[in-house]
């Protein structure tokens, strides 16, 4: 089995269903003889030409519309925006017609389409290259969202998406990009949107993230270790649906819960989750439901210092659990 | 109007009876949805009238059960044309279960059927354009033989949507018509504070494509307008932006009241073109029809329009827990 | 002090506002001549002139923008979104602008700006005519969110927002237009934004919402009065910012919440209410805290019996009320 | 070009003279951003080099300190006219808290100074288009006697914002130069897949604003241009779209690898019309510039760049916890 990085398992992904189901085509800014800005298409431009991976003008609401077009009549979309924090023009076409087109015709009408968005920051990104936008679109319902935090879910996943007859807004954490690297399968695996994965097993302390933060939560986890502290850590996966099951498991373990994401607290997925557990495993808890998260400031600032105060590391989230370990 | 314009289009003389038929179902299904709508039965009306000729015109000159329409909100010509029936049409008005379009889920004038090649439109305006240049940017990756066609209103024609759709359609030469219904008013706001220029059409030179502004109430123009652009389309030539001018004869919908914003000698000035009357007098003039012909297709759309209303009325409501379906494939 | 209703306390903030200061202006589709397709500038372009109650062509990322525009140079636009269902196309500029101006130019540039949306359900609306919105711009830091419940709170709310130098995001539900009438003075005031107000006392079991809910939990509270539970209810009034304080002291008094709202559930504000509750008062608390909201469809249909499946009503709410009494 | 062309449009040799600096200037500091992040020393750089000219040009024929300003990432030319210091832009390139134009928030390229007229800047693209509708109307409704003037790319001008706020902006003829620097890519992707037609001019014709495609390479071209859409601006005659076509001369930014998608021929044939170049040798011709003065400019920038870096290296980062700032008013 490859050990492969992140992104590349985004690429592998991406050419093996295209290889497979020729109704797959991919279109976005720069995607082509480029490979994208972050060269998630590396290859893909040679491989299968420039009718099945297709440099756009420079205009979100029409990547995803036009894209929406041509699912409708049974292709198989993937639309890249070339940062998260790009997706807002498109935000209509997402929200109004995208998630909705299932529900208004009855059935009639669907859209297989995938919108990949790299997101995050501690990429010196500054305030519209690190945003995380999950927020904004946890609300939609008829839209599906992913954000994997391995290399082998990223491939299982994004197959899953490529296949899903729904569309599915597939999040892909900058940072990780090259920070990560596993082992991928060659061969044909999906995962199913919808279901979280216990990443390490623990019993004093159970935090609930995903993303980039599920890695930082591991490092803490394997540090705290050596103090005595045990930690669960359930990976989300997929942030709509949300595996509700998995969420009240992972806090029937320990009681005491702890959600961890880079995004803005208020207003966050946390909430969500945070309300899951309050609404339906209350009495499980030993302690308030806590939330560390980013600073309600609009994204991070650039210069560095500020950018570290801002993101979330290793540490903050270690003392974060040490702090509900001792509750 | 020519008196052989039609027979010069290569049209039959039941082509255009037909192409009558349908501007003059149209008119009358509406108008009978206000009439429902003022007896408190249903609860919105969104009109066609005036637009007829535009919305027939172009519906004829296009491939049924090939080509894709994607029609916006006062399309009631082109989704006859296109295969909706008028009971499909009034089921939607009553809101009723079987309701083709969306089972009762979206308000009347929000169509769609898949197996009528009618994709489902919503109401945020303008986001079909997109839509329908994906359409077409399918049809030319699997090289099928058809063309995409949406509608919209001049007001819309000044979203976002429509400006990135067209460039889109431009750079890949797709097969899609687009085609404006200027009916001069966007709700109350008119021509003049929408638009900086007197044509939508002039706006296809920034796209690289061919525009057209042509005479909204002469289906027949529309028809051959319409026809050369799929001709254009299917042969490679790309895209076309079609303006086709009418006037909206009623208010902007059964919410709306217009008296605050246009004059009546205004509207009264624009029904001596109403399409239907034009139309019908040119049928008149070409020997194609006359009184005891029409006097039939009369009686014959109203007893359609009774039937559908009747059937639609008395069908059955969506069960209330159907709400819950159809979020995510099942 | 004059009856008026909800829509007329509306018009009346802005035709003072307006006339005390001439930077104020409205701008919009079809608020001219027609005075909206609701009224709520009925009366404005008579009284102040089509340079300052402005058609706009219909695009409303450019009516968002232009009064972005006219702000930063000092102005007061106030733009009216004509169903809140139609704001998306200006999502790029609420949120990657409006809310980030200040911030990214570190305190030099500020947007003085009102956006008015209506919003809500059950009038007949289908699923682009009765949308809540609110969770989408939840998650956005530097924008302020209102949305009153009472004519009251209305014009005082509304003044406050036109004299805020911050963006702020002001949403009326449509079917309290016309629903609710109430006593509100001629003259000046204003009720600060972020503050939340106790709308009724009570002991049993505490309600926290906004909108039209707080009119549908009088109502539910008003019945269940005579069987004997005694409901507290806590109107939010602003959702951004939240008011913490008045969240955690309302949960305080009865140990029991339920958190109503028309919007979807999941992913609506009620997470992020539940979650500070969670986080900083668990201990107050005598029962799971229960949410009451709209399905997770796409927006409520047309269809009567849909919509009003759909819909919260005050028998839903007086419902899942003696639920958690009876807890 | 004439070798008199600066005197025919009213510029003294002082003038051209100094456009000159301000071009070189901006070439100057660019170069050495580039060095300073080739070594490691500040983490991104975004160009204006090969634009100079039709941002100096462009910035000479406006009034500072009147009118108002809303430029995009490349706009270094502009925003030294307007009066922002190679300090200034060092302490935004080392992202220090002096930075005048985000306090180190934001990423270099990203303008603003309330105090000289320059409009905050963000980096989604186009979003600045509106803006500057917004401030020209208001300019309108205050009677106030100013434009104002907003640049961005081509690739750019296919965003939905383009289309709406040039729209708006023709039907209240307000008075806002709306001007795309045309270099030829949109990061990677070349002209004809971003655009079908020649020339973003050719849109304006679609907002009924004049509309001239002209030569970014000759400022006092676009000095021209400019000049006379602001004439009409101020005299109540509206808008002006006006495309300055240049090249961009390096890679879109410092993450960027432009050898994959253009020739190296290509970049070399662009060079021969680099705009520094061909004003050089204008200013030689016209008899304004030799040897000597230029080698004294050239060390007096030399040194301008080189105190703005050190002061920048040094200069203090902004507070951790500063982070929490500004976020509302306080
Ligand atoms: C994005 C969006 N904004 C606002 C509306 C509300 N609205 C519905 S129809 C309409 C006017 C449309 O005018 P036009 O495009 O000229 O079409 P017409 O109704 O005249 O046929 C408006 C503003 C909407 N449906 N979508
Ligand atoms: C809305 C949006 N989408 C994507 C990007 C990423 N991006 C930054 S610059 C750029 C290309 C811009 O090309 P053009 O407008 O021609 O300007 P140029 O950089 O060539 O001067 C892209 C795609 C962005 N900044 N904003
Ligand atoms: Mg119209
Ligand atoms: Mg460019």
């Amino acid at each position: 089995m490859a050990v492969i990085s992140y992104i590349e398992a985004v690429t592998m992904a991406m050419r093996e269903e295209m290889k497979r189901d020729n109704q797959v085509f991919v279109l976005g800014e720069d995607v082509g003889v480029r490979g994208g800005v972050f060269r998630a298409t590396t290859g893909l431009y040679e491989e299968f030409g420039e009718d099945r991976v297709i440099d756009t003008p420079l205009a979100e609401s029409a990547i995803v519309g036009v894209g929406i077009g041509a699912a409708m009549v049974g292709m198989r979309p993937i639309a890249e925006i070339q940062f998260a924090d790009f997706i807002l023009p498109a935000a209509n076409q997402i929200i109004s017609e995208a998630a909705k087109i299932r529900y208004r015709s009855n059935n009639d009408w669907n859209v297989p389409m995938v919108i990949r968005a790299p997101y995050g920051g501690g990429v010196h990104g500054a305030l519209y290259h690190s945003q995380s936008i999950e927020a904004i679109f946890s609300n939609v319902p008829g839209l599906k969202i992913v954000a994997p935090s391995t290399p082998y879910d990223v491939k299982g996943l994004l197959k899953a998406a490529i296949r899903d007859n729904d569309p599915v807004l597939f999040l892909e954490h900058k940072r990780l990009y090259r920070l990560v690297k596993g082992e991928v399968p060659e061969g044909d695996y999906t995962i199913a949107i919808g279901k979280a994965e216990v990443k390490r097993e623990g019993e004093d302390v159970t935090v609930i993230t995903y993303g980039l933060m599920v890695q930082f939560a591991l490092q803490a986890a394997e540090k705290l270790e050596k103090e005595g502290i045990s930690t669960h850590i359930l990976d989300l996966r997929s942030l709509q649906p949300l595996d509700k099951e998995a969420i009240i498991q992972a806090t029937k373990k320990t009681g005491k819960v702890l959600i961890v994401h880079e995004d803005n607290k208020t207003g966050g997925l946390g909430g969500e989750i945070s309300a899951i557990i309050a609404e339906e495993a209350l009495f499980e808890l030993d302690a308030p439901i806590k939330r560390l998260a980013g600073y309600d400031t609009p994204a991070m600032p650039y210069s560095p210092p500020m950018e570290k105060f801002y993101m979330l590391n290793p540490e903050k989230i270690a003392n974060a659990i040490r702090d509900l370990a001792q509750f | 109007m020519e008196k052989t314009m039609h027979s010069s289009l290569g049209l039959t003389e039941q082509d255009v009876i037909d192409m009558y038929y349908y501007m003059l179902l149209a008119r009358k299904l509406d108008e009978r949805m206000w009439l429902l709508n003022r007896a408190g039965k249903i609860p919105f009306v969104i009109s066609c009238q005036g637009q007829e000729a535009a919305q027939v015109g172009a519906a004829f000159a296009l491939k049924k059960q090939k080509d894709i329409i994607l029609p916006y909100y006062r399309d009631l010509g082109v989704v006859l044309v296109f295969g909706l029936t008028p009971k499909d049409l009034m089921l939607s008005a009553f809101a009723k279960a079987e309701d083709p379009n969306s089972g009762g889920r979206q308000m009347p004038g929000h169509f769609g059927s898949k197996k009528l090649n009618i994709v489902t439109g919503s109401s945020p305006v303008t986001t079909q354009v997109p839509h329908a240049v994906g359409v077409a940017l399918a049809a030319k990756m699997r090289n099928e033989e058809l063309v995409a066609f949406t509608t919209f209103g001049e007001g819309s024609s000044n979203q976002g949507d429509f400006h990135e759709g067209a460039n889109f359609a431009g750079v890949h030469k797709l097969p899609v018509i687009l085609m404006v219904e200027n009916n001069k008013y966007a709700i109350s706001v008119p021509i003049k504070k929408q638009l900086p220029v007197d044509s939508v059409a002039v706006r296809a030179q920034g796209y690289g494509m061919p525009g057209y502004s042509i005479n909204g109430n002469n289906p027949l123009e529309v028809f051959q307008y319409v026809k050369e652009a799929r001709t254009r389309a299917i042969n490679g030539e790309g895209p076309t932006l079609l303006e086709a001018v009418t006037y909206r004869l009623v208010p902007h919908s059964s919410d709306d009241d217009d008296r605050s914003y246009r004059s009546r000698e205004e509207v009264e000035e624009a029904k001596k073109q109403d399409p239907i009357l034009v139309f019908k007098q040119y049928l008149y003039d070409s020997g194609v029809l006359n009184d005891e012909k029409h006097q039939a297709m009369v009686e014959k759309i109203q007893r359609e329009v009774d039937e559908a209303t009747e059937y639609a009325e008395n069908a059955a409501y969506p069960e209330p827990e159907s709400t819950l379906l159809y979020v995510y494939e099942e």
